[in-house]
């Protein structure tokens, strides 16, 4: 026996967690591409795509978030910083989503603690659907999980013969929102899971090291010519978390905004005196590789790519992050790893000067 | 013809009359095309044209942490032809500076559509047959009919079309970067003294950043809908683009990228201007 | 500002040229003649000097209408600023109108430092024309949110 | 601070406004609420994001010594939007604070050793906390030499200070401007600060080292050093690269794998070695 959720009660799930005055969040088709949105009735559920175009992120880190509001007086400035995140459903991300934000809580929870990340999670019930298909972007399993892993839902919904979900309670959160809302589940025997495995793309135990030990190789000069330097890929990432803050307002008073920002942009690193740390858009692509496969998971134990291939999508010229680190995966088994110990990793002989080793 | 855009490639390498050739490659399926760098003669055959090759690859022409100081040779469908007449005529490089292998398809992004060289070879020819390829045809008639659409409603309704449409901008400025005429070193969103554009992807600053996008492309816009391609939240950028071009040609008679050697029209002037509206 | 009615009194900001409007509006003044005080002048050198932001701006602080005003075309103490700034207007207007301002909360005009007639009756007759309008609530919603 | 939210400044009122050179100031900022004021603390090496409302926020380094707190202290030169509203800001107004972040210089470790400072232009202000916190504790440490260079002798910070260090016998000041950066009164040293320091060759047995400047100056003080003989664990550095949240979260100003913010801003050179040369 198991708990079962039937493909036509759906829409009674949503409808009840409305009545319970939660805002419900979901997938919808809004001019020609589904998005996660705030749903305003239970129609408007759209699981048609595979993956939304935007990633569940906005929902707890969102493009522009107040941190602060500031009213000018004459000499003096009085900041008010309420904050009361609305209680949420969220409904329809896919098993990457949920995972991502577990890997957030980290780099949010570190040391200093982010209150509007959190409070937007406590107040956030993350109901996920396990993958009955996949598509040539997805490559979940690729970094050591899978389209029904559990990790970072509350409820997991796995697709089953018999036009059900079969209910997984993650967390007790999920249980109490179970609870709240009983009459749309049954107990029942499942049907057999319909889960979709895409198949493993690259050896993700061998990219690591190789990204750690090739700061420099030909590979940056070479593979990402056709990048637009736009920040597509870094704002439709579930995991890319980089921030800029900037305040908005006028002569009275205004806002102190956490904005999305991106490592693809070129101004994101440029200094006051025009030195530039990362000055070829290859330079910025290597940084988002590396920050993904090994600064952050160095740092937090995880890595800050989930496999949703949104980032490869939605990207104008189709420069794909997967097709890298497959070709990085290939050079890696071409020239295995020096034995550990022969020489400490990236030890700078000669004090250099940073330049653009771009250039065609 | 493939084969005719290979050899032509090869040659401009081979006789390193070029230091790189920008081209279309292949993806994993012929839908998926992707810009494609090609430095050495025998490496031509990475270089791919069908009907999906959408991609402007004028956009690399002032991508200055690439471009190598030698000339490019740049596979140049009509779009690409009239990128490169107004970056030309803008002064952005020398007309000499970038070799163009001429390629159209007679219907862009249609299964089978037929595809051919151009024959010119210079940019002035280029322009002159692109133009003759043209004449009579309005390749973006669905835009087109979108625009009336939109002049038919009140301005309050188009105001809260366009507060919908840009509620969904996340300013990643993929319409920017896609885009062949944004080069300026500093774009005025990064000008921050004083902040023209807010920066938060707000109403606000969603409304002017578009807005003001689609100004700054009057006529220089060449329509070649990359912007509205390459946005990922889908908003119709490319109505504006058509919105502003259509009044440029009515009002000064004059379409972006066809003729390099006369003076952009924001930046001339005649003394016998329309100036109904002024009181 | 004083009103005996309840009556709406919209903001109208006027960008005008030095050498000319504003030489105009200045004139108006000395001439007392009478004008309505809904206009906050700003005064910028060239009617070519106005930046189509400035006209932005001036709606994301809450005019309720913009005006441009500068020379005669021929008459620009720079020679040609004001017909680049024509063409400039041409195009923003109606991109403008495209993108859901009401062209009636966009005006233009050519007023020389001799018209200070001109001058105070085209600004009774745009105020009263904004006037009629009611304020531009609309652009407010965006600002705000 | 006694907020849940990390993004929250204190409020902080200009005390005192002194210009260091044309376009550098400083401002000495007091807590606007004594508990504010009870509660914090800081050590040399430490920095802070200070703040304008409504122009928005600016990492510097706390410029004055521990040993004198009771206010902070920043110096700035005016580039930017906020700097520029930083420099309209008059003695009595409010501003923002959040901080102190980062590590710090471990000055105790160094006790009984002596130090040499080598600073250039407008990063003698992190350099200024730590030296005052040595001639604060004089006793501690055997010889204290500051090299500080600038482009010009206009832009030469801490005039007044520099004049007390320099007549001060219990320490060297070895002050330089760039060839052509002189004036005709000028007595001190001609030539770069990496030139000026090889050429006074200070002894490295028993001393620490801690550089400050541009990362162009980093780049030819570090191989001197090596030349003079000094261990690279014995020499100290703080990095300043573009920052926004100083909380290791908004993830610009990582050199390779190491969040400046967090695990800087004070490295050795040891540690810079290990950075790839992306700074």
């Amino acid at each position: 026996m198991a708990m079962l959720l039937a493909r036509k009660n759906l829409h009674a799930l949503l409808r009840g967690a409305m009545e319970k005055k939660y805002r419900v969040v979901g997938p919808t088709r809004t001019a020609g591409i589904v998005l996660f949105a705030e749903l305003s009735d239970p129609g408007a559920l759209c699981l048609d795509e595979l993956n939304t175009q935007n990633s569940i992120k906005e929902f707890f880190f969102p493009k522009s978030e107040t941190l602060l509001t500031y009213t000018l007086g004459k000499k003096d400035v009085a900041i008010a910083d309420d904050f009361a995140p609305p209680r949420t459903v969220l409904i329809g991300g896919r098993a990457c989503d949920a995972r991502s934000l577990v890997a957030l809580d980290r780099l949010f929870g570190w040391d200093y603690k982010d209150k509007f990340y959190f409070k937007r999670r406590e107040a956030t019930c993350v109901i996920t659907l396990a993958c009955d298909r996949f598509d040539e972007a997805c490559f979940c399993t690729s970094l050591g999980f899978g389209p029904r892993a559990t990790e970072g839902s509350d409820i997991l919904l796995v697709p089953a013969e018999g036009d059900a979900y079969i209910v997984e309670a993650v967390t007790d959160k999920g249980r109490a929102l179970i609870a709240e809302l009983e009459d749309v589940f049954t107990e029942g025997t499942p049907g057999a899971e319909k889960v979709a495995y895409p198949e493993k793309k690259f050896d993700l135990a061998a990219v690591k090291p190789w990204l750690e030990r090739n700061f420099d190789h030909p590979i940056w000069k070479e593979e990402f010519l056709s990048c637009l330097g736009c920040g597509t890929c870094t704002y439709q990432c579930p995991m890319c978390h980089c921030f800029d803050i900037v305040d908005e307002g006028d002569i009275h008073g205004g806002a102190r905004c956490k904005n999305w920002d991106s490592c693809q942009f070129a101004l994101f690193t440029l200094h006051t005196s025009g030195h530039n740390p990362r000055p070829a858009q290859a330079s910025r692509w290597r940084q988002r590789l590396r920050h993904k496969f090994v600064y952050y998971a160095d740092k937090f134990g995880t890595e800050a790519c989930v496999g949703c291939g949104r980032c490869i999508r939605n990207c104008p010229v189709r420069l794909s992050i997967l097709d890298k680190l497959v070709l990085i995966g290939r050079e890696a088994a071409a020239a295995p790893a020096p034995p550990a110990g022969a020489q400490p990793r990236g030890v700078t002989k000669r004090w250099r000067a940073t330049t653009s080793i771009f250039r065609i | 013809m493939i084969e005719q855009l290979r050899q032509r490639a090869r040659e401009l390498l081979g006789e390193g009359k070029v230091a790189l050739v920008i081209g279309h490659g292949r993806g994993s399926s012929p839908q998926a095309t992707f810009p494609v760098f090609i430095t050495k003669a025998d490496a031509v055959d990475r270089l791919v044209f069908n009907p999906f090759c959408r991609n402007n690859l004028a956009v690399y022409l002032t991508r200055k942490d690439i471009m190598p100081k030698g000339a490019v040779g740049l596979v140049a469908r009509p779009e690409e032809v009239r990128s490169v007449a107004v970056l030309v005529q803008e002064q952005q490089f020398d007309a000499d500076r970038v070799v163009l292998i001429g390629v159209a398809c007679a219907e862009p992004g249609k299964e089978g559509a037929a595809c051919e060289m151009l024959k010119g070879r210079t940019l002035k020819e280029l322009e002159a047959e692109v133009a003759e390829r043209l004449k009579g045809r309005d390749p973006a008639q669905d835009v087109a009919a979108r625009v009336k659409e939109l002049e038919a409603m009140t301005p309050e309704q188009r105001l809260a079309f366009w507060e919908k449409e840009f509620s969904r901008c996340i300013r990643c400025y993929a319409c920017r970067q896609a885009c062949p005429m944004c080069y300026c070193e500093r774009c005025i969103v990064e000008k921050n003294q004083p902040q023209w554009i807010p920066s938060s992807a707000r109403p606000l600053g969603n409304y002017f950043w578009n807005v003001i996008r689609a100004f700054h492309l009057a006529g220089r816009c060449i329509g070649c809908g990359a912007c509205a391609r390459a946005c990922p939240m889908g908003i119709p950028l490319d109505l504006l683009n058509a919105k502003v071009a259509r009044e440029v040609k009515e009002s000064f008679a004059y379409e972006a990228g066809f003729d390099h050697e006369v003076p952009p029209p924001m930046a001339s002037f005649r003394t016998d201007d329309e100036q109904e509206f002024i009181k | 500002m004083e009103t005996t009615t309840a009556e709406f009194e919209p903001k109208i900001i006027a960008f005008l040229c030095n050498w000319c409007t504003y030489a105009g509006a200045d004139l108006a003044g000395t001439s007392r003649l009478k004008y309505p005080a809904n206009i906050r002048a700003i005064r910028l050198t060239c009617t070519g000097r106005i930046e189509p932001m400035f006209l932005l701006k001036a709606f994301q602080e809450g005019a309720d209408a913009v005006l441009v005003s500068g020379c005669h075309p021929g008459d620009c103490h720079y020679t040609s600023g004001n017909y680049h700034a024509r063409r400039r207007w041409t195009v923003f207007r109606k991109l403008l109108e495209f993108s859901g301002i009401d062209p009636r909360r966009v005006l233009f005009s050519w007023v020389s430092a001799a018209e200070g007639r001109k001058w105070s009756e085209l600004v009774a007759e745009i105020t009263a024309q904004v006037r009629a309008l009611g304020p531009f609530t609309s652009f407010e919603r965006i600002v705000k949110a | 601070m006694a907020s849940d939210n990390i993004y929250l400044p204190y409020l902080m009122k200009v005390d005192g406004v002194r210009d260091e050179t044309r376009d550098v100031r400083t401002l000495r900022l007091k807590f606007a609420r004594d508990e504010d004021a009870a509660q914090f603390s800081f050590k040399a090496g430490q920095f802070g994001e200070y703040s304008v409302f409504g122009a928005g926020e600016c990492t510097f380094c706390i410029a004055n010594s521990p040993t004198r707190a009771g206010c902070v202290e920043c110096t700035f030169r005016k580039a930017g939007r906020v700097t520029k509203a930083l420099r309209d800001l008059e003695v009595g107004d409010t501003m923002g604070f959040r901080g102190p972040y980062g590590n710090v210089f471990p000055i105790e470790s160094w006790y009984g050793k002596s130090v040499l400072f080598i600073a250039g232009g407008i990063a003698l202000p992190p350099m200024r906390c730590v030296i005052w916190n040595c001639l604060d504790l004089r006793d501690k440490f055997k010889d204290i030499t500051v090299v500080y260079g600038a482009r010009t002798v206009g832009d030469l910070v801490y005039k007044d200070e520099l004049k007390e260090w320099s007549e001060r016998a219990d320490m060297t000041l070895i002050q330089t401007v760039d060839p052509g950066g002189e004036t005709p009164d000028w007595n001190g040293r001609i030539g770069f600060v990496p030139t000026v320091l090889e050429k006074a060759a200070p002894a490295s047995a028993g001393t620490i080292a801690i550089v400050c400047g541009p990362p162009i100056m980093l780049k030819f003080t570090f191989p001197v050093l090596d030349r003079l003989g000094f261990p690279r664990a014995s020499v100290y550095t703080t990095m300043e690269n573009r920052m926004k949240c100083g909380l290791g979260k908004c993830g610009r100003c990582n050199v390779g794998g190491v969040y400046i913010c967090k695990e800087g801003p004070v490295f050795t050179a040891e540690q810079v070695a290990r950075m790839p040369a992306e700074y």
